[in-house]
Formats: structure tokens, C-alpha cells, sequence
């Protein structure tokens, strides 16, 4: 059996992101991965870090900017699965552009969003998930702006795979996860975290209370339902797949990709690059 | 040698009518230069084409005219100051322009096209009438045009060329050029195409003038040449794309001008500490901010060099001409991948938008260089070895397991905070230096070797400085110039060579003097006078010579 | 009355914009806005160059960036009636994070995007909302992203007001932006525009055949509504205000802003900053 | 004077034991100067500070230690080796670690502050602990706990400092300062302060580290000092907001660190073009990319000099002392909104994250410069001026119409093309500069101003460089340094007559040398030898002496 390793981490003791490496490491060795054929991504941040703590291939880039680095390689060898695990701030603050326009791209990628409605690593202001009135040492007469609705954004903006998890939830989790990870196109979780360090109102305890999962008899395929389900009218916030559609997915739709022979593997054929050069004769 | 202006509003078909022209024209066996100068709009405004041709290379455009090609009368306002005695005018009969001093000769274009059922073919009725005027064969027109336009409009083009051929008489004699077999091509074609010659998989930009021409080449091109062009929602996003494909193994580039490479720049250094080959191209255009966006200008160099917090090594490659536009290029794109370093471009709106003839390039010239495909026992991605460089393998492609970090890291990759591994890594990274310097490309020297005033640049006002040291040398002068191609790090040699006890004067189109606070900064050689230029405009040898005779530069 | 001239513009002639800076100087005039209170503010593209058209102040900024600076300019002063007019790509593509973060922010000013679904400055390469399939200069093979959806990403975002006009129905859009402009908060308007010159497929006659005004009695304080009818399902596309909502913007909450006083003109207590010295002896 | 070290793992408490120490020493009269050495981690890893107080100003850290406060095994075993022959260590008496050469005191620290009903308040227990063993009288513990926590926790604390403090005998002692009416600020705080003495009514940032101090202090006082604080949703949005504001005439400033200043770097174009003014603040970190993030670096100063495309006027200030901090803050306000350009204070997490005492500052001392309220006649925004400054009005506060461009504009501030006008306009705005030169603030000097050996250093080394100095001129050497603040335009009076024929050394905090280079490219001055350290970590003054008296440094 496949093996990803978890290596020592710089997390808190009794952070959420723990479950949330383990549902992950737990899921790729479910679905038979091996090590060298997964490629995992993160930004900058408590949560981007997650890439440093498992064996795989990783690649920590730039807070907000893993995304673009994320959908390229991709495009560059289609063969790799490629994850990205990143922060609320840094998928949807920083990063929020690339977040809107990758779903437009849907690149066959699975992003998982540790939310935990906090800026951990810089040490507790509001992110865009932060409730409002939440008082941090920035906001301290406590948030004013309405919070971002990532799974709304993320419906809206298109996507074919939204779904939502709790780190306090392994089993579910891991599901979620392993159809993310397969599902043919760019795959969305966010993944309700708590932060022991920096946020004291949305507490593992809060999150437990609060979550609930999606019936077994919930259809994720109506998207107005979908999105009525994510403007949160309901009283509890319903973890599960929100939403999932099949469309082709940016390999299939590119000329270059649909034939499915990696990017990095084609030749180009012979005698191209004269009959370039002769069209300017 | 010839020089023609065709010019008129935005939309109102300058580039179609002069791109037919220089080719029927280099098909005729003419060395063919033009520049192009246009405005940030879409219609309206005034924009013209300098065309010279002729019977040996032209590395600058002038404004000293044989001919005006005026769609409207404000450009016969504009530029007919600049007519040579024997120069004409041609324009279409409905301008009521007339002055009894100008050569001008009125030809009912519109009307003719009109009666040939498109009007749009008016352009080609010059066409016609500028080739009888030069004593041009009218023989290269169908030819030319076939590979230029649909076939449905082919006929009547051709049938109107003709009658503007037919209205005229000739008023030049044609020269024998021997460039029919040489390529006619712009710096940004030139750029894209030496990035594809270089190895190029990826390009990922986002719009902005005047570095799009290179996105929509490759655009162009990119089935064929099997390199994926991606637009990206922003430059940031481009950049971090081709990080994200080149450390995936897809040899990667993206390009923008000014404003965009600001955007970059973050990215540089990540490419820098993570050791990610990556080739960002930086059309510039006259700045600060969105400046004048069509137009030109050498103003982003001390930014390049430095642009991105902290240390780490780069090289910056300006480029002079069509030719090394693509050489530069191909070898960009191999250095960086054999140092995993960041390495920047630096082109402009003139040297991009210009079309040159340039010997068909030799693909043989160009070393390739690839990443690692394998290693035995143990995998260190940032080993630390005797010249900086650690083997590159690509995740996905090995067993051994492949990582990029943005923090500081150990040899595996892994973040650090240890100071001592802090120190190897810093100075790991710099090593990477002493390689790269071994085999920087020199100057390119131009002139009197014994000269006494020695004019340094670089980039783009390679061909305008070579015409003004053969113009000042031809009248008795004792000039010489260094171009830099390869500017930071600043090869050194042939600047100790050539400086000693000479006049030295930078000549660059900017406000400050870049390369000479670089030279200053690098090597404590001073300039003694300076002829700046930073209208947007770029400056022609004619004006260079015509500055350092009256003395008149700044300094 | 006041008057708002317009200046010698360099769009092509026939060109959309044409009519919105008609429509809009209509609007500020029957607002009985005077052209010294008004401050105009765009990214730069076609669209973005209105405020240099149009007799007011005017700010003409960076690509993308117009929004952060209007929120800013009118936090700094409430008085001036803010406004920004900018491109699709400016404020959806470059400009796309500023967008969803200024929604949450809501800050009274009005945003009128000219959607012409192209970017024109540039010469026609494809926008965020540019339909898939549509060939240009970049995307040779037809565009193979999926477009946004503005106004189910506005609606998503949390956006208070939103709205959708047509360059060729002049009495709606001067309608739709004199309601944006009094709205109190952030105010949203999409409006198609034909591009003459690079859109060729979204023409004039397109729009005109494709649009459909809402029904008079369609209620916009409906949200799941207001989304359903954004998604489009309906073969035409509804102009109109989609959605309207009451809530507090920026100023109302914010505790420096709240008593009405303009931010640049409220004067620090005496002794704040001997006190601030002192509270570090 | 003595020197502590606070060590243990992130979470154990470093900060409020330190923050609490510092404050009691100085209430009994001591100058005092602490760094803080930390761990990009929240919680685990090992942070220290080091907690120098004494009768007379301390300028730097120093390794030499009187005593360790070890919250952990491991910060024994870091530091041991750095003890005075007479140092203590100070520990809980559940740490297992003996050694009999160390002078170990353990006390029960945890099993206390267990016993009094709150785990947390064991800090409270080292600190009375420390009081005693430097024969400090109790007395302002209650007084300076108050200031520091909540009340329903001070008792616990306050018994708990007593417990400790009967705990031990005094091994140190008293000394008689004069410094309890000095404030005791961190630079972050400083500038911050200085920010609202300079008229700030505006400040956008986005959250990284070392400079999220800033806008945590400015968060704090904004309500009272009626500064609005906004917490942008990236940098890039923090700059264009910071210049909205500024154009509608709230005085704004942005601040960041290495990575978020690359992204606001384009928005310093905007500013210089369209005149606007605008600080911004780059609280240095270790680069590339993200490096190091919470420790410190002197690394971007040739990036902030020549960051984005094109040319135009701005100002870089390095900032070099708690004092500095706040009065070049407020000055870069004023001056920004004196001659309409961008402004950049160079800080760095050393300076930003030190407290230290300084003199309560005057705010006497700051020029207040106001933009203009109402001009008669026609307004242009950009009228062609003697000095390139035209009149600023603020929109809607006067009748007439004010315009702001990025691209190149004409005196109204609209859209040009025209070479006449683009010329004009780039020297205008360079002719600020002029203006702005004749203002600039000569570097500091000290030492001998006979030395033979002259250090030139910037920005947070000045406390280092300064004792350093002091030390080697009392052992008989004979050296100067100067250190400078502003930095950019490069003040040249003080170098022209300190340098000639000395041996010029550069000290500084980064791998290449970047002032020795920037000083060289201005003037031509070379320096001969340098010292650079970059491993994040601040070199201390002992260090400098070290490596000039043992020649070591590379050169
Ligand atoms: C360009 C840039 N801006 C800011 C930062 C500082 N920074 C690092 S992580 C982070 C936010 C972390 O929040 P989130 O993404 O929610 O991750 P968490 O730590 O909560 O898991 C910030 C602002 C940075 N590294 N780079
Ligand atoms: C940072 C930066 N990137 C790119 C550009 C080039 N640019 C100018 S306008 C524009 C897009 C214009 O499209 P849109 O916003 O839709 O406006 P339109 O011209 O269609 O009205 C682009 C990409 C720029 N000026 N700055
Ligand atoms: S600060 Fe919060 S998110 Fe970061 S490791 Fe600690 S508990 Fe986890
Ligand atoms: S290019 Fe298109 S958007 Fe621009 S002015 Fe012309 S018609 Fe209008
Ligand atoms: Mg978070
Ligand atoms: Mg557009």
C-alpha cells in the first residue's frame, strides 16, 4: 500500500489542521496514490504549510498565488494529481481573483480551504470569512464587513464541485476529499477549521454545534437548490457535497490537451520550426 | 536608400497598406526597416509608418522623407516639412490640400475602389502607385497579396493595385537589393519565435500594449508549435503559471510591459529562493504608470535589476535587434533552466513594433539545455554543490519526490530558521553567479577602434548608434560605440578595453541615464555627457549625429 | 441648472460609450448634482477613460485598480457623490478581488461597468465576460473558459444593489444609474455596451434582440429570486434592477464615520497625542 | 549595565514576562533596550529576548549574558555558553537540567503559580524572581502590573511576583538611572506615533509580518487620534486605497514588508505621475520571497529605490533609531504632501520589534505642511511651475475641478500625446527633486572625526555601529561611521568630506552591500571592505568590533 508520511509540523497542538492532514493522508492512500505521483500546493499560512508536512511532492509559493502555480502544472503534466490546500485568507483575501477565474478555467484540481475564519499565521485578524462584529486586535471595534459566502462565491463563479467540510468530521471529510479528488475538474471543499490560537468564537465546539450534515437523499445536482442551501437560510450550516456537475474540464475542451498526451511530454513535429522561420520570407 | 511615411487616423488601414508594401518590396530585393508610431486609440488620432528600403542594412528609421503616403490632410500638415527636395505626396483626389512648392500627386483611391466594388481596397490603389513611383516591377503583387489577405478580397486588390500602378508615373529608379531571401520580421515576432526555438511549452500573459504582439504571435502559433498560450485574469496570475508549469517541467515564459512587470515582481524572487527557471519578458513603453502606452522608452532598467525584495541572482538580457530578439531569446530560455534562475527580457514598443530584415535564422545556433531526468540514492533538490547548481527533477517524472518553497529551506526543501543553513543557502544561491559571468556575452563594439568619444548604450538603440558612428566616421569623426545585449550582471571586459581615456557618452532613451549609473554603480567608470531622449519617440542616428556635432546634449 | 460637458473623446464613432456618458450626464444633471461635487474615477480601457470626458473631478487610475481607491476617496470625504465607470476586464478581470472585497465593504458609490464583454484598448482579446467559443486574436480556438456571471457574482458577493442596463435602451439606464447613485451603499451596474470595433458577435442588434426589461411588477427584494433570474435561465437576458436591499453601507457602521462627519475634516480632541506620547512613559 | 535573556518555546509566555520586566526596570530609573528573536510558528520552536538595561543609552543587543530566564531545557542548552562568568540561570524547578558549573536557580515557578489558582501567572513569579536577584525593590510591581493586564487577574499576578521575588537572594546590584521619565516604545510604535503627530487621518494595510505591528498600533489608537484603519483585501488594494484617500485630502499612508511592498510597487508610478502624495512603509524582512518572515534583513534598498516602470521624483527614508521612527515619519508626511510624491520609510524587524527608551518626544519639533484650500482664476492641477510644484486643491472642497491621471497628461490632467507636453511634464516633476535635495538630512556621524577607518552603514545598524565605535575609539582605535537616514536622493555633503582618503567600510545587513553599491553609483566612492550579515539575525555591536579587529570581514 501507498504511504504518505506525516513529517513534524509547526502547527499548535490541538489545531484542526491535524484532522484535516490526516482525512487528507488517509484519503490519497484510499484512493491508491503513491507519493511521487501527487503534487500538493499551498500559499502562505498556517494551512499552506500542509504540503511541507506530508510526503509528496510540494510547492509552497506565494501567499494568495497558489492557484495559478496549481492549475499550470496541471497543464503541464496532467498525470500528476495535483491538490492545493491553503488558508481562508489566502484562497479567498489575497488569492481571491485566481480563486473566481481558475473556477471559470476548471482545471481537473482538487483545493481544499482550511477555514478558520482567521488569519493564524500572522496571528489573528479578520480574514474575509471572519464574522462580522468579530473583534481581533485589528478589527477592535470588531468586523464591520460582511463576511465573504464561499460557497455562494463559488457557485456563482461556476463551479461544477462545491462542497463543504469539518475538520471535526474525519469520515465525512475523507469522502468529501476523495471525490474531490477525482472528480474530472476543478474540485472545491471549504473545510470549517478551528483555530484554538486566534479565534475563540468559532471554536471546534461552535463548529459542532453548528454543522450538519446534507441528507443522504440531497440531489447535488439542482444549482438553484444548491445555492439556496449555501445562502445558509437554514439554521444550521450543512456540510457535505453541496453541488457537482459534469462539464469537460479545461484538458478536454484545449486542442492541445484533449488527446491527453501531457504538455511536457509532446514533441513538436519536425520541420515546424523552418516553416515558421520560412513564413517570414 | 528610401524612405516613405504612410499616415493617417487610427482604423483607417496604415498597417495593412504598409505590411503589403515592405514585402512587395523586400520580394523586390530591398533591405526593408520600418518603424511604426501610433497613438492609444482605436480610431482616429494621427499615426504613421516610417518605410526605408534598401540596397544595404538600415538599422534606424529617419525623418528625412522621398515620399508622403497621406490618408488625411493633417498628415501632409504634419510631416511635409520633412520631404526631400525630389520627395512627393500622394493622396487621394477628394483632399483639397494643395500647395504649389510640394510634389503633390492626387489619385482618385477611394473613387477607384469604390468602382472595383470595395472600397476598402483604397489602400491598395497606393500600394500600386507607390510601387510605379519607385520603378518597382508590378509582377510580386499577386504573390504578396495571396499570402496577405482572403481570397475573396484577393481580386479586387490586386485589380486596384493595378490601376494605382497605371495612374502614375515612376520618379525613382529601382535599386538591386540581394535581401529577397532574407526574413522580414518584427522584435516581438522575433521574440516569440526564438522562445519557441528555445523550448518554449508555456506562455501565460495578460494583455498590455506593447507586449501583447508577443502573446498574440505565440497565440498564433501555438498548435503547431505545441505551446500552450494561456491568458491569465492578471499578472500576477501569469507569472505564478509559469512558475507553477516550468517546476512542473514545462519550459516556461510570460511577457507585459511596464505596469504588468510590476506585478511580476514578487514572483521574481520566489523564482530566485525555489530556484524555478522562469523568462519574463518586459516590453517597455515610456512609464511612470500607464505613461504613454504605445510609444517607447528605455526606462525600466534600474528597476529590472533590482525589482523584488531581497537577494538572489538574475541576469537581464536587453535586446538590440530582430536578430537577437531571437537568439537572446532561445538562450534566455536555456539559461535559465540550466541556472534556475529568474531572467528577464528587456525589449520596447520600438524594437517589438519594428520590422527588419534579419538572415534566416540558424537553428543550429542555439544550445540546448534540459533539466535532469534521474538521479541514484538519495535526492537533495537543494544540494549544496561546489558551482550552486543542484539537480533539477521534475515531480511526477522520478520516484524521488520533488519540493519549492518560498521560505527559506534545507537542502530537501523543507522550511528552516537555522542560521548556518541560512548562510549556505544565500550563498548557494549566489554561486550560481560566478558560472553565469564565465559566459556572459561582451558588448558588441561598432566604429573606429582608436576612436576618441565612445558612446555607450543599449537595447534598441543598437541600430540608431551603428548608423550615427558610420555617418560620424564617413565625415572624418572619430567615434565608436558599446552595445549591451547581456546588461546585468554588466560584462566588464570589454568596458576596461574600450573606456580608458576616452570620451564617454550614454546615450539612452530616458530621462536619468540608466546604463550609466548601472556602469557607475558597477564598475566606477563615469560618463562625461549624456544625450537623453524620453518623449516616446525614439531617436534616429540622424539625430544622435546631428546632437554630438552641435554638443548640444545634456550633461 | 448644472452642467455636465462633455470633452472631445477618442472612442470610435458608433461606439457604446457614447451613449452611457450620455445617460449618465443626464442622470447627474436630474439628480441636480453639480459637476464640482461629483468625483469620477475609472481604471484605464475605453470605458475607463470616461471620467476625462465628462466635466467633474476625475481620477483616472491604475488597470483594475479604480474601486480600492474609490471606497477610499469617499471614506476620506462623504460629501462627494463617488462614481466609478470602468471596463469589464478592468473591473472584473485585473480588478476581479476589489470587486467581490468592495461588495463586502459597501461603501456608497456607484459602479458602472461597460460590459462589452471584449477588452477594446487593447484590441480585442477576450474578457472575463466574453462567451465561450468566441474567437480572437489570443484565443484562436474560441475562448474555452467559461464567461462570468456579473450579476450572479454580485448577488453572491452580497451586493445590495444590483443591476443590469444596455447602452441602447438610453431612458432605463439613466433610470437604473440615477437609482445606483442615490442607493445607500455600494450600487452595481452591468451594462452591455457593443464594441463596435473587436465585438463583432455581441453587436448592437444582438443586445437589442437579447435583452428583455424586467416585468413592472417584478419585486427585487427577493435574493433567491433575484439569483434565479441572474442564472439566466430565461432565454432573454432581464435589464432592470435585480436586486435591491436595505442595509447599513460602510459610513453607517464604521464608529469614526457614523456621526456624518466628513473623515478629512474632523479634528483630533486636544491632548490626544500628548496622552498617546504619555501612555509610553 | 546587564543583560538578560527570555527564552523558550512560542506560547510559554516570552512576551508579557519581557514586556512586564522592561517596564519595571525602567520605573526604577534604567535605560533599557530589548530585542526580540522569534519563529515564523504560533506555538513551540524557540524564541528568546534579550533584555539589556543600564545607567547610560544603549544602541544594540549584545550576546554577553548577566542572565538567562530559561522556560525551557532548550534555551539552556542555546545559550549557556553566551554567560557572563557571574550569570545566573533562572528556571523552573520541574527542568530536570544540572550542571555544576552554571550558576542554576530553581524555583518553583509553575507549582506557585498553581497554588495561588492560575497557571498563566508563573511568568509573574520569574519576574518577581529577576527583580530581586538585580536588588530591585518591589515597589512599582503593582503599579506597572496594572498598566499591563486585566483586572481580575493582576492580584494573582501580583502575589505570584512576590512569591518569586522572596524566592531568591540578590546576586546584582541597583543601579541609579535617570531614564523612569524616558518613554519605552518599539520602532513599529514609534513610527506609528509618528504617523498621527504627522497628520495621518488614513492608513490601509494588509496583514505580514514584521510590519502587521504597524497597523496593530495604529488599529489601537486609531478611534481616539481619528485615524481611519482599514484592513485591505491585499496589498495592491491598500496602496489605491491609500491614494484615493489621499486625493480626496485624508493624509494616507500604506505599510508592508518585502512581499506586499512588490505588489504596491506599480501604485508608486501612479503616484509619482499623477502627484499624489503617499507614504509607504517597508518593514524589511529576509528575502527572497518569503524567507524569513519574522526575522531581519536590510535587503531591500536597491529595490526601493528604482521600484516601477519609468522615472519619476521620490524619497526613501531608512530609519534608524525609536526616535527616528517617529520624527522622519511625520517629516515623510509632510514632505510627500510638500512636493507630491511618493515616500518610502525603510524600517526592518529589528528596529520594528525593539523597544527601547527614548526622550518623550516634541511635537514642536514637526513642520506641518497643509495641501492648498482655493486658488484664484483658472486651476490647473498641473500648472508648469519654477519649482514643478503646482497647486494641490482638494475635490469638492473648492469649485474648481481637480484631476489625477496615470497616464501622461497635460496641465489640466488630461490625456496627451503631444513630445512637447510629455517632455515637459518629466522635467517638471524631476524638478522636485531640486528642491527636495537642498532639504535632505546630512547621515549622522560619530566617532572620531580624525579616524582613519570609516564605517558606513544605514537604517538599524546606527545602534550596533554606534557602539561598536564607541568600543574600538575607547581601545584606542580611530573610527567614524556614518549612518544614514535619508537615504535616497543620496545626500552627498557628509560623504564628500568624510570619506577622502579613509578606509571606507560597509557594515550592513545583507549579502551584497547595497549602500556601498547605491553610494558608489552616485558618487563614484568605493568602499574597500565590508561586513555583511544575513542570516537574519542582527549583528551586534561586539560583533562589528570583533570582525574589524580580526580583519575577518570579506571584502
Ligand atoms: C504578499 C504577502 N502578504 C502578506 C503575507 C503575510 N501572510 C502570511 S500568511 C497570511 C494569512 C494567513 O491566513 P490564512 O490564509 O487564513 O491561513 P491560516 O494561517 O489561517 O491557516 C498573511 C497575511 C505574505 N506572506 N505575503
Ligand atoms: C497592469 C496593467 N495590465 C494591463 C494593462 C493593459 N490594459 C489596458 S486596458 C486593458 C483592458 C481593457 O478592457 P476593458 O476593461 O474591458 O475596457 P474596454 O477597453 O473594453 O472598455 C488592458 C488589459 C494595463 N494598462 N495595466
Ligand atoms: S495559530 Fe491557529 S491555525 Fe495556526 S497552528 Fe495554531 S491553532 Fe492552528
Ligand atoms: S474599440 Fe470598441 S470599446 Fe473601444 S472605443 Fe472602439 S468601439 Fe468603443
Ligand atoms: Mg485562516
Ligand atoms: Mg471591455
Amino acid at each position: 500500500m501507498s504511504e504518505f508520511k506525516t513529517y513534524e509540523t509547526a502547527w499548535c497542538p490541538g489545531c484542526g489542521n491535524f484532522s484535516i492532514l490526516n482525512s487528507l493522508k488517509t484519503a490519497l492512500e484510499e484512493l491508491g496514490k503513491s507519493p511521487h505521483e501527487v503534487l500538493m500546493l499551498g500559499g502562505i499560512g498556517q494551512a499552506a504549510k500542509t504540503p511541507q508536512y506530508i510526503s509528496a511532492n510540494s510547492f509552497c509559493g506565494l501567499h494568495g498565488r497558489a492557484l495559478p502555480a496549481a492549475v499550470a502544472a496541471k497543464i503541464a503534466n496532467e498525470d500528476l494529481t495535483v491538490i492545493v490546500n491553503s488558508g481562508d485568507g489566502d484562497s479567498y483575501g489575497e488569492g481571491g481573483n485566481h480563486f473566481i477565474h481558475n473556477i471559470r478555467r476548471n482545471v481537473n484540481i482538487a483545493h481544499f480551504v482550511h477555514d478558520n475564519q482567521i488569519y493564524g499565521l500572522t496571528k489573528g485578524q479578520a480574514s474575509p470569512t471572519t464574522a462580522e462584529g468579530h473583534v481581533t486586535v485589528v478589527q477592535t471595534e470588531g468586523n464591520i464587513n460582511a463576511p465573504l459566502n464561499p460557497m455562494l462565491l463559488a457557485l456563482a463563479s461556476g463551479a461544477g464541485f462545491v462542497a463543504r467540510g469539518f475538520s471535526g468530521d474525519a469520515k465525512q471529510l475523507t469522502a468529501i476529499m476523495k471525490a474531490a479528488i477525482e472528480y474530472p475538474g476543478y474540485a472545491y471543499v471549504d473545510i470549517m477549521q478551528p483555530c484554538i490560537t486566534f479565534n475563540k468564537i468559532n471554536t471546534f465546539a461552535y463548529y459542532k454545534n453548528a454543522v450538519k450534515p446534507l441528507p443522504e437523499d440531497y440531489d447535488p445536482s439542482d444549482k438553484l437548490e444548491a445555492m439556496r442551501i449555501a445562502m445558509g437560510l437554514d439554521d444550521k450550516i450543512p456540510t457535505g457535497i453541496i453541488y457537482r456537475e459534469d462539464k469537460p474540464d479545461f484538458h478536454k475542451k484545449h486542442v492541445l490537451l484533449k488527446d491527453g498526451k501531457p504538455l511536457l511530454d509532446q514533441e513538436r513535429d519536425k520541420g515546424v520550426l523552418d516553416n515558421l522561420i520560412h513564413s517570414f520570407i | 536608400m528610401y524612405n516613405i511615411l504612410v499616415g493617417g487616423a487610427a482604423g483607417q488601414g496604415i498597417d495593412t497598406t504598409v505590411s503589403i508594401l515592405e514585402k512587395l518590396l523586400k520580394r523586390s530585393g530591398y533591405y526593408i526597416f520600418t518603424t511604426r508610431d501610433f497613438m492609444s486609440r482605436v480610431r482616429g488620432g494621427h499615426n504613421f509608418s516610417l518605410l526605408r528600403f534598401g540596397t544595404e542594412e538600415i538599422t534606424s528609421h529617419s525623418y528625412i522623407l522621398d515620399g508622403i503616403i497621406a490618408l488625411n490632410e493633417e498628415t501632409i500638415e504634419l510631416h511635409k516639412d520633412k520631404l526631400n527636395k525630389k520627395g512627393f505626396i500622394l493622396c487621394d483626389s477628394s483632399l483639397e490640400y494643395s500647395d504649389p512648392d510640394l510634389n503633390i500627386i492626387k489619385i482618385p483611391m477611394t473613387q477607384i475602389a469604390k468602382e472595383l466594388g470595395n472600397i476598402r481596397a483604397s489602400g491598395s490603389v497606393a500600394v500600386g502607385a507607390v510601387l510605379k513611383l519607385f520603378g518597382e516591377p508590378f509582377s510580386y503583387v499577386e504573390e504578396v497579396m495571396t499570402s496577405q489577405m482572403k481570397d475573396k478580397i484577393l481580386e479586387v486588390n490586386v485589380k486596384a493595385a493595378d490601376a494605382g500602378y497605371k495612374s502614375v508615373e515612376s520618379l525613382f529608379e529601382h535599386l538591386e537589393g540581394g535581401f529577397s531571401d532574407y526574413m522580414l520580421i518584427s522584435g516581438s515576432e522575433a521574440l516569440g519565435l526564438g522562445a519557441v526555438a528555445g523550448g518554449l511549452k508555456f506562455y501565460a500573459a495578460y494583455p498590455m500594449s506593447p507586449s501583447t504582439a508577443v502573446l498574440e504571435y505565440l497565440a498564433s502559433v501555438g498548435n503547431s508549435a505545441k505551446v500552450l498560450v494561456e491568458q491569465a485574469e492578471d499578472e500576477i496570475a501569469a507569472v505564478n503559471m509559469a512558475l507553477g508549469a516550468s517546476f512542473a517541467g514545462a519550459r516556461a515564459m510570460t511577457g507585459t510591459s511596464g505596469g504588468g512587470f510590476c506585478l511580476k515582481v514578487e514572483a521574481l524572487g520566489f523564482s530566485g529562493i525555489a530556484e524555478i527557471p522562469l523568462v519574463v519578458v518586459d516590453v517597455q513603453r515610456p512609464g511612470p504608470a500607464t505613461g504613454l502606452p504605445t510609444r517607447t522608452e528605455q526606462s525600466d532598467l534600474k528597476f529590472v535589476v533590482s525589482a523584488s525584495q531581497g537577494e538572489f541572482p538574475r541576469m537581464v538580457i536587453a535586446l538590440r535587434t530582430q536578430e537577437d530578439a531571437f537568439y537572446q531569446t532561445a538562450r534566455a530560455l536555456n539559461l535559465a533552466e540550466k541556472y534556475q534562475i529568474p531572467i528577464i527580457l528587456l525589449s520596447d514598443q520600438y524594437l517589438g513594433d519594428t520590422t527588419a530584415c534579419v538572415k534566416p535564422y540558424d537553428v543550429s545556433k542555439i544550445s540546448m539545455v534540459n533539466y535532469d531526468t534521474e538521479t541514484e540514492g538519495d535526492y537533495l533538490r537543494y544540494r549544496l554543490t561546489e558551482d550552486g547548481i543542484s539537480k533539477r527533477l521534475i515531480p511526477g517524472k522520478t520516484k524521488h519526490l520533488v519540493a519549492a518553497d518560498s521560505d527559506e529551506h534545507d537542502e530537501r526543501g523543507w522550511i528552516t530558521e537555522s542560521a548556518t543553513v541560512r548562510n549556505q543557502m544565500v550563498e548557494k544561491r549566489m554561486k550560481k553567479l560566478d558560472g553565469l559571468c564565465d559566459e556572459l556575452l561582451e558588448p558588441e563594439f561598432m566604429g573606429a577602434e582608436n576612436c576618441t568619444t565612445l558612446l555607450l548604450g543599449w537595447g534598441s538603440l543598437s541600430g540608431p548608434l551603428k548608423e550615427a558612428v558610420q555617418t560620424l566616421n564617413r565625415n572624418g569623426g572619430s567615434y565608436g560605440a558599446l552595445v549591451f545585449g547581456d546588461i546585468y550582471p554588466l560584462p566588464q571586459k570589454q568596458l576596461k578595453k574600450y573606456t580608458e581615456g576616452r570620451t564617454l557618452i550614454n546615450v539612452e532613451q530616458n530621462a536619468t541615464g540608466q546604463l550609466a549609473s548601472l556602469i557607475r554603480g558597477e564598475t566606477g567608470i563615469a560618463c562625461h555627457d549624456s544625450i537623453l531622449k524620453y518623449d516616446g519617440r525614439q531617436i534616429t542616428g540622424e539625430e544622435i549625429v546631428a546632437q554630438l556635432l552641435e554638443g548640444g546634449q545634456k550633461s
